[in-house]
């Protein structure tokens, strides 16, 4: 599919939800956690780093944000700029550590790093509110001089807001995907050893992708404070890095538009899961296993296998692959 | 490099041929198998036998489908049709182990070293009671080996990687040897080495398999030759037959005698 | 004597139970290069095994037969049924699989015990504590030590000593080439997985007297196993012994020398031994 | 053969030694590479070869001496600027982006020579960025053309090994380390090969790991005979097929493949 | 549904560590609307809202709640955490939320013109097992603490630290630890070494039972007093057993056999639905429940600030006797209580792990609590 098929697929999305769903929050929690997962993307799937501190970066994001609104009267788009350059910053540091290790022990290293930020995190009341988090984070109007371009009181137009950037991020991402740089990371999960050989500086490349893929995530972060209006310790533990990485590979790896539907598929069957059933866990349990044994390349993949045979079997092409999925939380 | 394929005049060969002593009761017979790689078909119906005590060779271009062949010989991957019948058995649709353990020892082309065990610990992983090599047989063969034994696998040269791995096929008590490309990237002095010692190997009653690019070791050892193009037989020759036919050599390996 | 000391003996304690916990993690690493999410749940179902055999009257030293037998059992079957089928898959779909493995336990255990804890009786054997001057210490705690330290000797000798041993480093690099030598790798897998199941079902069974049975132990296990299993190096016997009892020795000291911070002590140790020595305190290359 | 000697030197290593724990893989080797030439290193399986390899291409680190590459010392540099200095090499054992298609894995070789430009994350690798030219003149040498868009893991054995000597062409370098380029080669490719690795004189620096005497006799200006980490006799391929100690040592009665 | 009916919110974490909690606040709340039935000849209705422990979560379950069923009415929150955040967002949503979580802030710096609490914060907790133990017994001179680290637990330390000072009793050592601990021995060696008579246990739920549970297999119930002084009741009697409460302290928010009219009814309805004894999470949320519908009630209105004024400086007789809601913070005034555990031979019901020692009413004054609510 062409890059700009992938950009309308993505509009249509973020179209269609308003339409199918009733709630504005949790439309904008699917794109919020969507915007995460491919930053987590961008590494697991693109450079073949599986980073368990994609958790330290929302956690980043959230709370510079509160700080920055409740402690000084920063506007709103610098914070929200700021929030994505504490997450870049913070995935540089993590970064610059982590990637002198490969495979498990950099995996081991990234899940060592989440814990220590979440101790941190834990034992800086005086900054991050330790268990209790920061409360009070106001949500004010997109202004320009006094003039309110768009209030973001009610759900829905937060999920506005949130569609608007999400867009954006996604675009972008796509480009970084598309790039020279992007095509030499799939040359690095590939194989290291070659890529050096043949002249390049691995950790520069890691780095980089480090450090955007920090910044999306910070920026998820950011937009999930405003959204619930606290920045939790919870967002910083360890179980929100499982939770993204969960979403990028359910949606399948290697694909941004794939780590969308992961988030959506994640986020609203845990939404609609937790209604039908307080054991709900057990189900959700059973359908990681269920994803991680029948689907090769998750849900995106499944996509995909059945659009080709929809179109071998019907020459009239069905709906795309993404959108039905989208209403499935409804309840 | 590579040049259009010849036609395939020869592709059955093997049934028409008449001269050729093919042993009554053969140990290993395929018969017209075949085998894909996710939609790419490349094996096309090969059909071969190797009788009991004989040396033959495989041969063919890169990407013929020598590899593949042994490959479903030993059961690493499932033929998609055909059979495989070793000493009177079907064994085809046998798991990897099941196959080995009736005797059909792979050294497959990458060599397969445990990078994680020492020298004499690879060794000993293939030691089987009942065969005629043990351990002291194979230091003595490759005197290398035991200089080194204490080291990782991982930390070998490559062609003392490649001593490992025939040392340890022989611990395995084979009947049937295959060796894909064993003197690949092998000093001449130690090929000179390893084509005597698989000429014991031999004597010794076991039936060998051999793919090779090195004709000048095929033909030292092999009785008889198989050439494969493009995923079936193309040929089939005597040794005495095969270094008679220049034509043969230039037509499949593009040798360039004539 | 002198409160370190003290420490530092009640360290060892935690640590020889937390490398029962961690050796099977470990070694299935090192066979299966499959990081092992569910590892938590095998320890859970040891400990509520327990509870519920003694809570049906059957003695403690039963249950510590019976609870690793059937959780090995367990661990064999999951093994084949589920595990089997992601092996060709990337690390991340092993993740996946074990995690939702590792939920749907703790939510059954939930179904079956409902979600609070519950306490299990230490053998009357082992009730009560010894003293040496001004040291108490629970006679319990140091029936776990010794316990686990012939454990920990049998276990070696299997891992290191037996072709067992070598058959499943070599099945760690390539399985294709080990049943090319006519060994049954897969077998192999299974009885090497089941063996990680029941040792973490051992330790479980250790702890339940210590913390009791509740259905989130297995979480909590596994970051601290994870910690072990990578300070000492990833697939290593003898890493997993030196790394629990360094994490045992850190967290117990730390809790006299700065307690608020002995968790992120033991963070900060796998963080630094991760920088100096890569491949963990004992781990091999690669 | 072309005077070797008149050219300059362009590669040197001054006692380059590597212990691995109390291991002597190399005892001090001293080597001069001349530019415009063919410099073989053979020697008996173990004797060193690819370990010298990985010292002067930066793959590894030296356990002591210095390595001199066009006027500059690079002992201490990682591999990747070495590459920018202009070296390439080929791995004995195949190393490639296996999921990636042939033309990409030569596009992201020739790249590798302004690892930079990696680092653009907003164009993609079109027109100019995508080497077109280099990656489709390698293409023809390597004879690779028909699989330029198969993934390299799917290739057999023989083709990988061609795609492996055509990622260190496609870097453009002015040395270029083949590590026995021509194992696994189908016999009627040796010829191809040899060739083309004489051709490559005109333009590059080769140094050459062969067990082929049939290549290595024909086509080396010089030849260093590595046994046991050290060099046991350097010269011209007659003086080396002559030598009595290499005789013994390696070559013993020529059965190299080849000819048959 | 009818579509007219009032509907409330029963956010409490029904997955997670925490689940437990969640399963009996859903039979308490279940429990007080079928007990009404009506209000205002209004049907009530209800949501479970699973908060999954995370204040996140939490917040936007109530946010859609209160948008999609027009819920208003919230009574849950657990955890600390979710609590306080929940709090906020019920008054965003022109909701009330009442709660029975612990940490002072929720009628202290942080409290709210919509949020309630029916619990005793630190102050009384300690007031009422603390002073009460100490007077109890003169001779124990020396007490260490074991405290979790955080807003709560030093909320504890120290108004325990107060009344150590006031008595003149000497606090011999104090060790903190994280919310995730599970391994105690290393804080017990710490508190066996220093020699103390009593054993104050500042930590919660499943991390007071395992330092319990620990400590005793240390020995140290034999020679010292050990006092958990915020316990949360039979269900963690349940899960510790009856031989490790056994001379155990106590100190709880509720307990079944206490005599007042309310309880005792309530103790009736629980026998005769459940075969049991209401525990303190299905009586917290029963009674924040009927908090909620009697304010309804008294405002004839379902309208937030109507329900609010209702509610301030309402006088009951609730579960532990008459009970005050206090208008300057929204906390709710009523007694705490020091329980102590009983040998298992003396027990004479399943449920009966305890005695009641005493019990009163403590809080700080309005002033002192940092609440602003003007
Ligand atoms: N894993 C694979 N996936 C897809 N195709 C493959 C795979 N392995 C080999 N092939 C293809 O199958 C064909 C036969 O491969 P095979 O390895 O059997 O050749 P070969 O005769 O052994 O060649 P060589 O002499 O180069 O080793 C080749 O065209 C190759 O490209
Ligand atoms: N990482 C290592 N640790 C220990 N020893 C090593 C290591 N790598 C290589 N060696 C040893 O160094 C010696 C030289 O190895 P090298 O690979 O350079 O040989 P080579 O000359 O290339 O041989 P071949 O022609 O067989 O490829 C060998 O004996 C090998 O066992
Ligand atoms: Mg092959
Ligand atoms: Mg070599």
């Amino acid at each position: 599919m062409s890059r700009h098929s992938h950009l309308l697929l993505a509009l249509a999305i973020v179209v269609a939800m308003p339409l199918f769903m009733h709630s504005g929050s949790l439309a904008s929690e699917v794109l919020i956690y969507a915007l995460a997962a491919m930053g987590c993307n961008l590494l697991l799937g693109y450079t073949g780093l599986l980073s368990f501190g994609q958790g330290i970066f929302f956690g980043l994001g959230s709370y510079t944000i509160a700080l920055l609104l409740t402690r000084w009267p920063l506007p709103m788009p610098l914070a929200l700029l700021a929030a994505i350059t504490m997450g870049a910053a913070g995935a540089a540091v993590v970064g610059w550590i982590a990637i002198r290790q490969r495979g498990t022990y950099f995996v081991m290293l990234t899940l060592a790093f989440a814990q220590m930020f979440y101790f941190i995190a834990y034992s800086l009341p005086g900054l991050t509110g330790g268990d209790n988090g920061l409360l009070d984070i106001p949500r004010p109007s997109l202004a320009v001089a006094g003039h309110t371009l768009w209030p973001l009181a009610s759900p829905w137009q937060y999920y506005g807001f949130v569609a608007a950037l999400f867009l954006v991020a996604f675009w972008l991402l796509r480009r970084v995907c598309d790039s020279v740089f992007g095509r030499t990371l799939l040359a690095v999960r590939d194989n290291e050893e070659r890529a050096a050989a043949v002249g390049y500086d691995l950790r520069l490349l890691k780095l980089q992708a480090f450090v955007i893929s920090g910044a999306v995530t910070g920026l998820a972060g950011a937009l999930h404070a405003m959204m619930t209006g606290i920045a939790p310790l919870s967002n910083a533990e360890y179980h929100t890095s499982e939770m993204i990485i969960v979403m990028t590979v359910i949606g399948g790896t290697g694909n941004l538009l794939a780590s969308v539907l992961g988030a959506a598929f994640y986020v609203l069957l845990g939404d609609w899961l937790s209604t039908l059933w307080p054991r709900w866990l057990l189900l959700l349990g059973v359908v990681l296993m269920v994803v991680s044994l029948g689907l090769q390349r998750g849900l995106w993949g499944l996509g995909e296998s059945l659009w080709m045979l929809a179109r071998r079997k019907r020459p009239a092409p069905p709906a795309p692959a993404a959108a039905p999925s989208a209403n499935g939380g409804q309840a | 490099m590579s040049r259009p394929a010849a036609p395939k005049v020869h592709s059955t060969a093997a049934h028409q041929r008449e001269g050729t002593p093919v042993p009554v009761a053969p140990l290993l017979s395929v018969e017209d198998i075949h085998a894909h790689y996710g939609k790419s078909h490349v094996l096309q119906g090969i059909s071969l036998r190797v009788g009991d005590g004989e040396l033959v060779t495989l041969l063919g271009r890169n990407g013929a489908g020598k590899t593949t062949t042994l490959k479903s010989i030993a059961g690493v991957m499932q033929p998609t049709q055909g059979q495989v019948r070793f000493g009177g058995e079907a064994t085809h649709r046998l798991a990897t182990h099941q196959v080995a353990q009736r005797g059909i020892c792979l050294v497959p082309e990458h060599r397969g070293i445990f990078k994680l065990l020492t020298v004499e610990e690879n060794l000993m992983l293939a030691q089987r009671k009942k065969s005629p090599w043990q351990l002291q047989d194979v230091y003595r063969i490759f005197p290398r080996l035991k200089e080194r034994r204490g080291n990782g696998g991982g930390q070998l040269s490559g062609g003392e990687q490649q001593m490992l791995a025939i040392g340890r096929a022989l611990m395995n008590a084979p009947r049937l040897l295959m060796l894909d490309e064993p003197v690949e990237g092998l000093a001449p002095v130690i090929v000179e080495e390893i084509v005597a010692q698989l000429k014991t190997i031999k004597a010794a009653g076991v039936s060998i398999l051999l793919v090779e690019q090195n004709l000048e070791v095929c033909t030292q050892l092999a009785d008889r030759h198989y050439i494969i193009e493009q995923g079936v037989v193309a040929h089939e020759a005597t040794n005495a037959e095969f270094l008679a036919d220049d034509a043969v050599k230039d037509r499949y390996l593009g040798v360039g005698l004539v | 004597m002198s409160i370190y000391l003290l420490q530092t003996i009640n360290g060892i304690g935690i640590g020889m139970l937390y490398f029962l916990l961690a050796v099977g993690l470990s070694i299935v690493f090192g066979l299966l290069r499959f990081v092992n999410f569910a590892h938590g749940a095998f320890y859970l179902m040891g400990a509520y095994f327990c509870y519920q055999l003694t809570r049906w009257g059957w003695s403690f030293w039963w249950a510590l037969l019976i609870a690793p037998l059937a959780v090995g059992a367990i661990g064999w079957l999951t093994e084949k049924l589920l595990l089997r089928h992601v092996y060709a898959k990337p690390h991340e779909f092993h993740i996946l699989v074990t995690v939702g493995l590792a939920l749907v336990v703790q939510e059954l255990v939930i179904l079956q015990w409902g979600p609070l804890g519950d306490s299990v009786a230490t053998p009357d054997l082992l009730q009560g504590v010894v003293m040496w001057g001004g040291f108490v210490y629970p006679k319990y705690r140091l029936f776990v030590i010794g316990f686990t330290a012939v454990l920990a000797v049998l276990l070696w000798w299997v891992l290191e000593g037996t072709r067992l041993g070598s058959a499943v480093r070599a099945g760690s690099e390539s399985t294709e080439m080990v049943s090319l030598l006519g060994l049954n790798v897969f077998g192999i897998f299974s009885l090497v997985f089941a063996l990680g199941a029941a040792t973490a079902a051992l330790a479980g069974v250790l702890a339940a007297p210590i913390r009791g049975a509740e259905p989130f132990m297995g979480i909590e296990a596994l970051g601290v196993a994870f910690v072990i299993v990578v300070v000492g190096g990833l697939g290593s016997f003898s890493g997993a012994l030196v790394g629990g009892i360094l994490i045992g020795v850190v967290q117990s000291v730390m809790s006299t020398l700065w307690p608020e911070g002995a968790r992120i002590m033991i963070y900060v140790a796998m963080a630094a031994v991760l920088l100096l020595r890569p491949h963990g305190l004992l781990g091999r290359k690669g | 053969m072309s005077a070797p000697t008149a050219s300059p030197v362009l590669l040197e290593a001054q006692g380059v030694a590597k212990h691995y724990g109390k291991f002597v893989a190399l005892g001090g080797v001293d080597l001069k590479v001349r530019a415009n030439t063919v410099h073989s290193v053979i020697g008996p399986n173990g004797a060193g070869k690819t370990t010298l390899f990985h010292m002067l291409t930066g793959t590894k680190g030296v356990s002591g001496g210095r390595i001199l590459f066009d006027g500059h010392d690079v002992t201490r540099e990682p591999d990747h600027r070495r590459v920018r200095r202009g070296m390439a090499r080929s791995f004995q054992v195949t190393s490639l982006f296996l999921t990636l298609p042939v033309r990409e894995n030569l596009r992201l070789a020739a790249q590798g020579v302004a690892p930079g430009a990696a680092l653009n994350c907003w164009s993609p690798p079109v027109g100019r960025r995508s080497c077109a030219d280099t990656v489709a003149s390698v293409l023809a040498r390597v004879g690779l053309e028909r699989h330029a868009g198969t993934p390299a893991g799917n290739l057999s054995h023989g083709q990988q090994r061609r795609l492996e000597v055509g990622m260190a062409l496609a870097a453009r370098p002015k040395a270029i380390f083949l590590d026995e380029p021509t194992s696994g080669m189908g016999i009627d490719d040796l010829d191809d090969m040899k060739r083309l690795i004489q051709g490559l004189k005109d333009e590059h620096t080769v140094v050459l790991i062969e067990h082929n005497m049939g290549i290595v006799m024909d086509i080396s200006d010089t030849i260093t005979v590595m046994q046991q980490g050290r060099v046991l006799a350097e010269g011209l391929p007659h003086e080396i097929r002559a030598d009595e100690r290499v005789r013994s040592a390696y070559l013993g009665n020529m059965i190299t493949g080849g000819k048959a | 549904q009818s579509k007219d009916a009032i509907q409330f919110g029963c956010p409490v974490p029904m997955s997670g560590p925490f689940a437990a909690n969640g399963k009996f606040a859903d039979l308490g709340m279940k429990l007080a609307l079928e007990q009404y039935g009506k209000a205002l000849g209004r049907p009530l209705a209800y949501t479970l809202l699973d908060t999954e422990g995370k204040p996140a979560t939490a917040v936007r379950k109530v946010q859609e709640a209160a948008q999609q069923q027009g819920a208003r009415f919230f009574a849950g929150g657990i955890l600390s955490s979710e609590a306080l955040a929940m709090g906020k967002e019920a008054e965003k949503v022109g909701g009330i939320f009442i709660t029975t979580a612990g940490a002072d802030e929720i009628t202290g710096k942080d409290c709210n013109s919509a949020t309630f609490r029916w619990s005793v914060p630190t102050f009384g907790a300690i007031e009422q097992t603390v002073r009460p133990l100490i007077d109890a017994m003169p001779k124990a001179k020396r007490w260490y603490t074991i405290t979790p680290q955080y807003v709560f637990g030093d909320g504890l330390l120290s108004a325990a630290k107060n009344i150590f000072k006031e008595k003149g009793v000497e606090h011999v050592g104090n060790s903190y630890h994280s919310l995730t601990e599970k391994e105690f021995s290393g804080y017990l060696t710490n508190a066996v070494a220093a020699k103390p008579d009593v054993l104050l246990l500042l930590n919660f739920g499943a991390q007071s039972s395992d330092t319990l549970r620990q400590a005793i297999s240390f020995g140290m119930h034999k020679n010292m007093t050990i006092l958990i002084a915020w316990a949360s009741g039979l269900e963690q009697f349940e899960s510790l057993g009856a031989d490790l409460c056994d001379g155990v302290y106590f100190g709880a928010q509720y307990w079944h056999t206490v005599d007042a009219p309310l309880n005792l009814d309530l103790v009736k309805r629980c026998q005769d639905k459940f075969k049991s004894n209401p525990n303190y999470s299905l009586a917290g949320s029963y009674i924040c429940t009927k908090l909620l519908i009697d304010a309804i009630v008294k405002a004839g209105s379902v309208d937030q600030k109507a329900v609010i004024a209702a509610l301030d400086g309402m006088k009951y007789q609730g579960l532990t006797g008459a009970e005050e809601v206090r208008k300057a913070d929204h906390q709710v005034l009523k007694n705490y209580y020091l329980l102590k555990g009983k040998a298992k031979a003396k027990m004479k019901n399943k449920d009966d792990y305890v005695d009641v020692i005493s019990s009163g009413k403590s809080f700080l004054p309005p002033e002192q609590t940092g609440c602003k609510l003007a």
